[in-house]
């Protein structure tokens, strides 16, 4: 029974949701406590979990059924092995921050227990997602991450914005695992198991290499829905209707690197076929530029940092695909904190400014807000990757591992140098300079609850590439440094700075207008174009048929045709008893007929 | 003058003709009396055939049935007549065709 | 028929009894006449149920046999008189009043006709018997002789019927050319072994025109809608259902068991029974879709069900003849409810206009309820009655592999259910009618309907005993379902 | 030896099963309160169930009635009931979806006797189908639920009441005969010696004496197209979606939920394991056909703009994968298969009751009409959101359970189906998605800011949907519940 104590970690949230969605919602309040102190219960339960486990290499916990029939294995089960601790540890400890972070944030909300419902329903599933020790359950907890993503988008049901937003994260996502579902099956179909303790097992058969390399881009299309990289980034700029501690928890820290996760996770499926790995590495070594280049011309603040989100994730992943996990979690983990942090100081940003999200019309927010201001400096020097922040080291094992790899490394130093660019660009038109409007000039620091998270991820961020933080995830980072790549890489961050100050010191307005960066490429004009209207014409047709011709003609018709037939029939019986002596008798002769053709042929 | 010329399938040629005859009229005359002329004529071209057959082939049945027949025929039409007068009285006509009240 | 308490005798005796009753009694005193007329028919009806003889091979000189199949619709017969006299009791005849006692008396010598027909086995006591059922119908169809439209419909039936009698007599004439005899078995020795000559066939031919014109199949049917239509409503019923089950017997002694049950002919006329049976289906169902009026309606109905016998009979086979029993039976139970329904309707709307059924499901619930019930057992909808015997068509011609048969059968099925609906539609989605009748309908009539639904019930979730009964008329041949081959 | 040994007394359970119903109905008919009735007598149903559930759980199955007699038997119609683990979740989601049904469904409706009348006898008939032995009754007891629905729709309905009643109707009395005639000719394909009308029996002696393979063809073709079409696959399923969208609320829940289900169970009893050859050989048109009703359904769905017509498409359009479970040819399809009948039952049938009471409240279940349920009434936006997040095969419901089960079952036969049953998942959560959007957010139907209990009134309107919520989050945990019986039954069906 004792073995089974890890499930709490997973199941405090979700009592906590189910609990508040069917008897506590009337209280806020109480909603509010039982969220956050089921958040804290599994951090805490994580934390220990964590210091137990790192004894042995994995940490056995029996699985609960659920399907167990007839070669498929899938129950839900635990994997317990460092990587997963880690992240259970960092998931459910930032998950607390943020928890306490929305206390403050929503506090005049009326729906707000609905809103931690969703919250700790999120927390469950992650939760899941990382502990989760086969590919069917991991995808069961992917869904449900979904789930609760598009819930907590759409939290404000009257802002359309937000519905529409909501959707298109659930349906891009829907997409993704599509591929994923498929990838599992092909995995399953391979290796005959869905388990990841098995994975380095041998191929059944021989398979031809095309089919082993379209399973790993089948799974990996799930990383490209739930991590937003191309082509299917569109949803999360959008996703950014959200509550900023959503935007913080789910769309920055935590949810959106479960792709990179899961890529760690399968990546001896992946190895198994160098094309894939090629493929990954090559999407995230674009992905780490594209954004980079979009981020430069918003002026959403959220948007700014959602799309130097994408970038971010995309060094992980070209991580991954560079056969670098460890260097990838090492990322993953300081970018959970920094790039919290920064949503978090957004957050108190436009809870400060009166929900006011356009950086122009803000301004001068260092003098009003100092303590946001500085701890979103330090987040942003984190993100360019700025010695000693965490973010440098964790870049900077990146950067490492493409030393052989000149045309990624050129991609993901370039997109360093624009993450600066933008970076000071936000600084400067935001926090410096004079008010852009009164909201900013009435700007005022946010409450304790506020302050604290953000302090103590500062902290984080500032520290934490100080630590060996793969120790704990159980990962060491491979590929030694190769020094030009540190050097070029800083050089180009540091660079970025300067185009900035030059352009945006005191700008009353945007000096550059790039429209195919203002506009993100056009990618959604391009699938709203080609393939929703498409689509929906399509449908139009099918419907059009089905009403017309199948429904109208074909069953409609046949009904008129029997009628229509009974009233031809009915005009025989027209009264005159001659006639019908006439048919009487042209019957008799039709049948004597018959009969004298029976009689020959006989 | 040879009777040994004429055999039987001569008089069922003829009961034939006979029959045709009546179906004609009960298609194609107007009065129901003389459609009923013609059922008759039906009947009586049957009893020429049972005749002809029984004298042939030495037979008394059929010479039998006819009385049968006969018999039949006479009550079938004193019932029809009864009806044609009672559909005179209403409608006073006996035009097979304006009976067709009832149709469709 | 078997000595001289046959109920062939019986009935004659009555009739004639009810005769002399009448023309003895003072007209003032008359009430109790129909009574009388109903007593005896439940009496003979218990006598044919019970007492009726035992088979014997032939009697009165060969004429006639006594044996399962008349066994089995001898009681057939007089249960359809029974419910004919109760009908004529009620019939409102108006000033023709006075001549009741003929009104009563007919329906007994016709049914001593068909008792005769069930058991007849020379074509001569056929002739005599079908034309003794043949003119007392004449005789009642045109008996309201105040409706031009009874007139009428006696007319037409007249008319119609010398020529099928026309045409059976000159079938006769031909048998004996061919045959030298009318006996069954003397054809049957005749004929046994040796190919049919011309004469011979259309011997059968012309006979068997004779017959499809009683059981109205296509496209010898023209009559029936009209003569139901006009017939005073006892008679329709009759006509109906007694006037057809008899055309079915004779087709069964004549080609199943008797005279023509021979491979020759067999050969040449399984595919015109089948034929006809096709035409008549598909006639019969499509024809009543635009029906309006309830007897009219009944009668396209009729055809139909004549049809799907004719397809099972046409199979020629055991399982073809019990199909045809049973079915005769099912169609007796299921329709001669929904004949005493139209009585009481025309009684109280003073038409059968189907309009009249409208929201008859609130303002009289039971009858709605039997009378639904037994609609949807014509349409062969499981688990009422209808549906056994629609299955065992089915059946029939699935073992027969007779795919025409079988699909079109399917299809009318669908469609049949289409039009059976239709009262259905009537009497429970229609709004309320607007004029609501001042006359209630008859307490007995509800009854009556819920036990005719009861037993559609009853009988389509066990319908054994009716499978005993096919066993018994054509015993020691087994029945539908799963005959031997 | 009724009941396997198990005690006499509780082999009555399963008439009584049936019995009670037909009590309801009669003290309907004789005038009894309507409602109170019907919902007596579906909560009394319980009883009987429970203890039938407990002997299969405990034996395997359950019988009552009479063993066959002698087989030559003349008509040998045997009135015998049987429950076993494949007809378990069947009766189990039949007692639910009518109890829920009947809870739905409002006693100040027009005509209420006749109304719950019907109902009651659309459960009965399922509830009979499921356990009737006999094909005889088997086939008669569908049937009866079929003039019940005639009514329901022609009287209560709404939209083009008319059209939809008749068309339905008609349309399920052609399939119903088409598969009449593919019980004949199953029956008759076996030894003269052992004919008999006990599917139990006859399955046994056409696994020791197999059809000849051309029959068995033909066979599994009547079959397929008689049931087909009573489970509305495409093409034979257009009598569907116009049908649920006109229907009453509660006639489509008993009818897409239960009803619809009894086509795929008799697939599973008599067309797989008597015509195995047959079936193999057909399941690539029943590929083609279950494409279609996935891809052809599925973007029909995505036009509609009347959230029942919505309804009614998606659930015709599962039916596919449920298809795709049967033709896998493994096991673990079998059960998915299974499992997913039953939770698009409970899925589908919740998804009318919501649109059911939308309707009752605003008056119409356009989608661009309406709006703001989220705000107004959080209690059935809940519930449409379960609804719609189950239909869309979301983890943690039965739905999922189901389909991911099919998806590994058919992964080695028909990958490519799979594919299209995967991208199928994704055309109905556009369609989905699309309608919780319009109805739940943006600006409030008037009717519903006037409508003084917008929401679901406290615990006697919300129970039925929590009902049928609690059985799709019990399965989509725990499979085994339907799983575990089953197993035996399905493994015997793929047993040569």
């Amino acid at each position: 029974m004792l073995a089974y104590t890890p499930y709490l970690i997973l199941l405090l949230p979700l009592l906590a949701a189910v609990s508040i969605r069917f008897f506590l919602h009337p209280f806020p309040r109480v909603s509010v406590a039982v969220s956050t102190f089921a958040c804290l219960g599994s951090f805490l339960g994580s934390l220990v979990f964590l210091v137990l486990g790192s004894g042995e290499g994995v940490f056995a916990v029996p699985s609960l059924p659920w399907i167990e029939w007839a070669g498929l294995r899938a129950n839900f089960g635990i994997l317990g092995d460092p990587l997963a601790r880690g992240m259970a540890t960092l998931v459910s400890g930032v998950a607390f921050l943020v928890h306490l972070f929305s206390i403050a944030y929503l506090e005049k909300d009326p729906s707000r227990s609905r809103f931690f419902a969703e919250l700790s329903l999120f927390v469950f599933a992650m939760l899941g997602i990382v502990l989760a020790d086969n590919l069917v359950s991991m995808f069961i907890f992917w869904e449900l991450v979904g789930l609760s993503s598009y819930l907590l988008i759409g939290f404000w049901v009257e802002k359309p914005a937000a519905g529409a937003a909501a959707n298109k994260a659930f349906l891009v996502n829907r997409v993704g695992d599509f591929g994923f579902i498929l990838g599992i099956l092909g995995a399953w179909a391979l290796l005959g198991t869905v388990h990841f303790a098995d994975f380095p097992a041998r191929v059944i058969g021989v398979v031809p290499g095309w089919a082993v390399t379209a399973i790993g881009l089948g799974l990996f299309c799930g990383c490209l829905g739930k991590s937003a990289q191309f082509p299917l980034h569109v949803w999360l700029p959008d996703s950014m209707e959200g509550p900023t501690p959503v935007s913080s928890l789910l769309h920055a820290a935590t949810m959106v690197v479960a792709g990179v996760y899961m890529l760690i996770r399968i990546l001896p499926i992946l190895e198994l076929s160098q094309t894939t790995m090629m493929t990954i590495a090559w999407v995230g070594g674009l992905m780490t530029l594209f954004p980079a280049l979009i981020a430069c011309q918003q002026n959403d603040l959220k948007r700014i940092l959602a799309y130097s989100t994408l970038s971010e994730i995309a060094y992980m992943v070209m991580a991954v695909g560079l056969g670098v996990p460890g260097s990838a979690m090492y990322h993953l983990t300081t970018h959970a904190f920094f790039k919290c942090l920064l949503f978090l100081a957004a957050g108190s940003v436009i809870h400060g400014c009166h929900e006011e999200q356009n950086i122009w019309k803000m301004g001068g927010l260092m003098k009003r807000m100092p303590f946001t201001a500085f701890v979103f400096l330090v987040g942003s020097l984190a993100l360019c990757g700025i010695p000693p922040i965490s973010g440098f080291w964790s870049k900077d094992a990146i950067f490492a591992a493409t030393a052989h790899y000149p045309g990624l490394a050129a991609l993901s130093m370039v997109a360093g140098f624009f993450t600066s660019f933008f970076m000071l660009r936000v600084i400067l038109v935001a926090f410096t300079g004079e008010p852009k409007n009164e909201a900013a000039r009435h700007a005022h620091e946010g409450p304790f609850l506020m302050i604290a998270p953000m302090a103590v991820l500062a902290l984080l961020s500032l520290v934490a590439g100080l630590f060996p933080i793969e120790k704990f995830l159980g990962q060491t980072h491979q590929g030694g440094h190769a020094a030009w790549t540190l050097w070029i890489s800083l050089i180009l961050a540091l660079a970025g700075f300067i185009p900035a100050y030059q352009l945006y010191r005191n700008a009353p307005h945007d000096p550059l207008h790039l429209l195919l960066l203002q506009n993100k490429f056009y990618v959604d004009e391009f699938y709203q174009r080609a393939l929703v209207r498409t689509q929906d014409s399509f449908a139009k047709l099918v419907d059009a048929f089905e009403g017309w011709v199948v429904r109208g003609f074909l069953v409609r018709g046949s009904g008129v045709v029997a009628r229509a037939s009974g009233q031809g029939l009915r005009l025989v019986q027209c009264g005159q008893v001659q006639v019908y002596a006439a048919v009487f008798i042209l019957g008799v002769f039709f049948l004597i007929g018959w009969l004298w053709r029976g009689g020959v042929l006989r | 003058m040879n009777f040994g010329e004429i055999t039987l399938s001569h008089y069922l040629a003829l009961s034939s003709l006979l029959f045709l005859i009546g179906l004609a009229g009960v298609i194609l005359r107007r009065s129901l009396l003389i459609i009923m002329m013609s059922l008759e004529l039906l009947l009586n071209a049957a009893n020429l055939a049972l005749v002809a057959v029984g004298r042939f082939q030495g037979l008394p049945d059929p010479q039998v049935a006819v009385f049968f027949v006969i018999t039949v025929a006479a009550a079938e039409v004193s019932l029809g007549l009864a009806i044609l007068v009672a559909i005179f009285r209403i409608r006073k006509t006996t035009a097979a065709d304006q009976l067709a009240s009832l149709r469709f | 028929m078997s000595g001289w308490f046959c109920p062939e005798v019986l009935l004659v005796l009555a009739g004639v009894a009810l005769i002399l009753a009448d023309s003895l009694v003072a007209d003032g005193r008359k009430g109790w006449l129909p009574k009388l007329a109903l007593v005896i028919s439940f009496a003979l009806l218990g006598w044919t149920f019970w007492g009726a003889g035992q088979p014997m091979p032939t009697s009165w000189g060969n004429l006639f046999v006594t044996d399962g199949l008349s066994l089995v619709f001898q009681p057939f017969f007089v249960l359809c008189l029974v419910g004919v006299t109760f009908m004529s009791v009620r019939y409102p005849m108006g000033k023709e009043e006075v001549v009741r006692a003929e009104f009563l008396a007919l329906p007994f010598f016709s049914t001593a006709g068909l008792c005769l027909l069930a058991s007849a086995r020379d074509f001569l006591a056929i002739f005599v018997a079908l034309e003794l059922v043949a003119i007392s119908l004449y005789l009642l169809a045109a008996f309201h002789r105040s409706r031009a439209a009874s007139l009428e419909a006696g007319m037409k039936l007249l008319v119609m019927g010398g020529l099928s009698t026309g045409f059976l007599v000159m079938g006769i004439a031909w048998l004996y050319a061919a045959t030298g005899s009318t006996d069954f078995s003397k054809i049957l020795l005749d004929q046994a072994g040796r190919p049919a000559s011309l004469a011979f066939l259309l011997a059968v031919g012309l006979i068997l025109t004779g017959l499809a014109f009683k059981i109205a199949a296509v496209p010898f049917h023209a009559w029936a809608p009209d003569v139901y239509e006009g017939a005073p409503t006892p008679i329709t019923s009759f006509l109906a259902i007694a006037s057809k089950a008899a055309g079915f017997v004779l087709l069964l002694r004549v080609f199943g068991l008797g005279a023509f049950a021979l491979d020759s002919v067999a050969v040449v006329f399984r595919p015109v029974l089948l034929t006809l049976g096709i035409a008549t289906v598909t006639l019969g169902t499509l024809a009543a879709l635009p029906q309006r009026n309830l007897k009219r309606y009944l009668a396209y109905s009729g055809i139909a069900h004549a049809g799907y016998m004719l397809l099972a009979f046409g199979t020629l086979g055991e399982a073809g003849m019990g199909t045809l029993v049973g079915y005769l039976w099912v169609y007796l139970l299921s329709s001669f409810p929904v004949f005493i329904f139209i009585l009481e309707m025309e009684r109280v709307h003073g038409s059968a206009d189907l309009r009249h059924l409208d929201g008859l499901g609130q303002r009289d619930p039971g009858v709605a309820l039997g009378l639904a019930l037994c609609f949807l057992s014509m349409a062969g909808l499981p688990p009422l009655l209808g549906f056994s015997a629609k299955l065992s068509v089915f059946t029939t011609l699935w073992n027969a592999g007779e795919v025409p048969g079988l699909v079109v059968g399917v299809v009318m099925a669908v469609v049949g259910l289409g039009f059976y609906l239709m009262p259905i539609r009537a009497m429970y989605w229609e709004r309320e009618a607007d004029s609501i009748p001042a006359q209630r309908f008859p307490s007995f009539l509800v009854w009556i309907l819920l036990l005719a639904g009861f037993f559609q019930l009853l009988l389509g979730l066990q319908p054994r005993p009716l499978v005993r009964l096919v066993e018994r008329s054509l015993a020691p041949t087994s029945s539908s379902l799963f005959p031997e081959k | 030896m009724a009941g396997r040994g198990s005690p006499m007394i509780l082999s009555y359970s399963l008439p009584c099963l049936l019995g009670l119903p037909l009590l309801g109905v009669v003290a309907i008919a004789l005038g009894a309160p309507a409602r109170r009735t019907a919902l007596w007598v579906s909560v009394l149903n319980c009883v009987p169930a429970f203890l039938a559930f407990g002997v299969v759980l405990r034996q395997g199955e359950i019988l009552f009635g009479p063993e066959v007699t002698s087989i030559r038997e003349v008509f040998p119609v045997q009135f015998r009931l049987a429950m076993d683990g494949l007809s378990l979740p069947l009766v189990l989601l039949t007692l639910v979806v009518t109890l829920s049904a009947v809870g739905v469904a409002r006693a100040e409706v027009k005509r209420a006797k006749e109304y719950f009348l019907c109902l009651l006898l659309i459960g009965l008939g399922a509830l009979g189908a499921f356990l009737s032995v006999d094909l005889f009754y088997f086939f008669s007891f569908h049937e009866v639920a079929l003039i019940p629905s005639f009514l329901l729709i022609g009287i209560w309905g709404q939209g083009d009441r008319t059209g939809a009643a008749w068309r339905m109707t008609l349309y399920l009395m052609l399939g119903s005969l088409i598969l009449l005639l593919g019980l004949i000719g199953l029956v008759w394909s076996a030894p003269e010696t052992a004919r008999t009308l006990d599917w139990r029996v006859l399955s046994e002696t056409l696994r020791a004496n197999p059809i000849r393979a051309e029959n068995q063809f033909w066979l599994a073709g009547l079959l397929l197209v008689g049931f087909g079409t009573l489970v509305s696959l495409v093409p034979f399923h257009s009598w569907a979606p116009g049908g649920y969208a006109s229907a009453p609320a509660p006639a489509a829940m008993l009818h897409a939920g239960v009803l619809k289900k009894f086509g795929l169970y008799g697939l599973l009893r008599l067309a797989l394991p008597m015509t195995p050859l047959g079936w193999k050989e057909i399941s690539w048109i029943i590929g083609v056909m279950l494409a279609a009703n996935i891809l052809y359904l599925g973007f029909a769905s995505l036009a509609q703009r009347d959230f029942r017509w919505l309804l009614g498409f998606s659930s015709a359009m599962h039916m596919g994968t449920v298809f795709l479970g049967l033709i896998g040819g493994t096991v673990l399809g079998l059960g998915g298969a299974l499992v997913l009948m039953v939770g698009h039952g409970f899925s589908a049938a919740l998804g009318f009751a919501v649109a059911g009471e939308i309707g009752n409240r605003t008056g119409t279940t356009w989608m661009q009409d309406l709006g703001g349920l989220a705000q107004r009434a959080p209690k059935l936006w809940f519930y449409l959101l379960v609804a719609g997040m189950a239909s869309i095969g979301l983890p943690g419901m039965a739905n999922f359970a189901g389909e991911i089960m099919i998806f590994f079952g058919a992964w080695s036969a028909h990958p490519v189906l799979v594919g299209i049953g995967a991208w199928g998942v994704v055309l109905s959560s556009i369609a989905m998605l699309r309608a919780i959007r319009g109805i739940s957010t943006g600006a409030c139907t008037a009717a519903l800011v006037t409508h003084q209990t917008a929401d679901l009134n406290g615990v006697k309107e919300v129970w039925p949907f929590a009902l049928l919520t609690f059985f799709l989050f019990a399965i989509g945990f725990i499979p085994n519940l339907i799983l575990g019986p089953a197993r035996p039954v399905l493994e015997r069906i793929l047993q040569p």
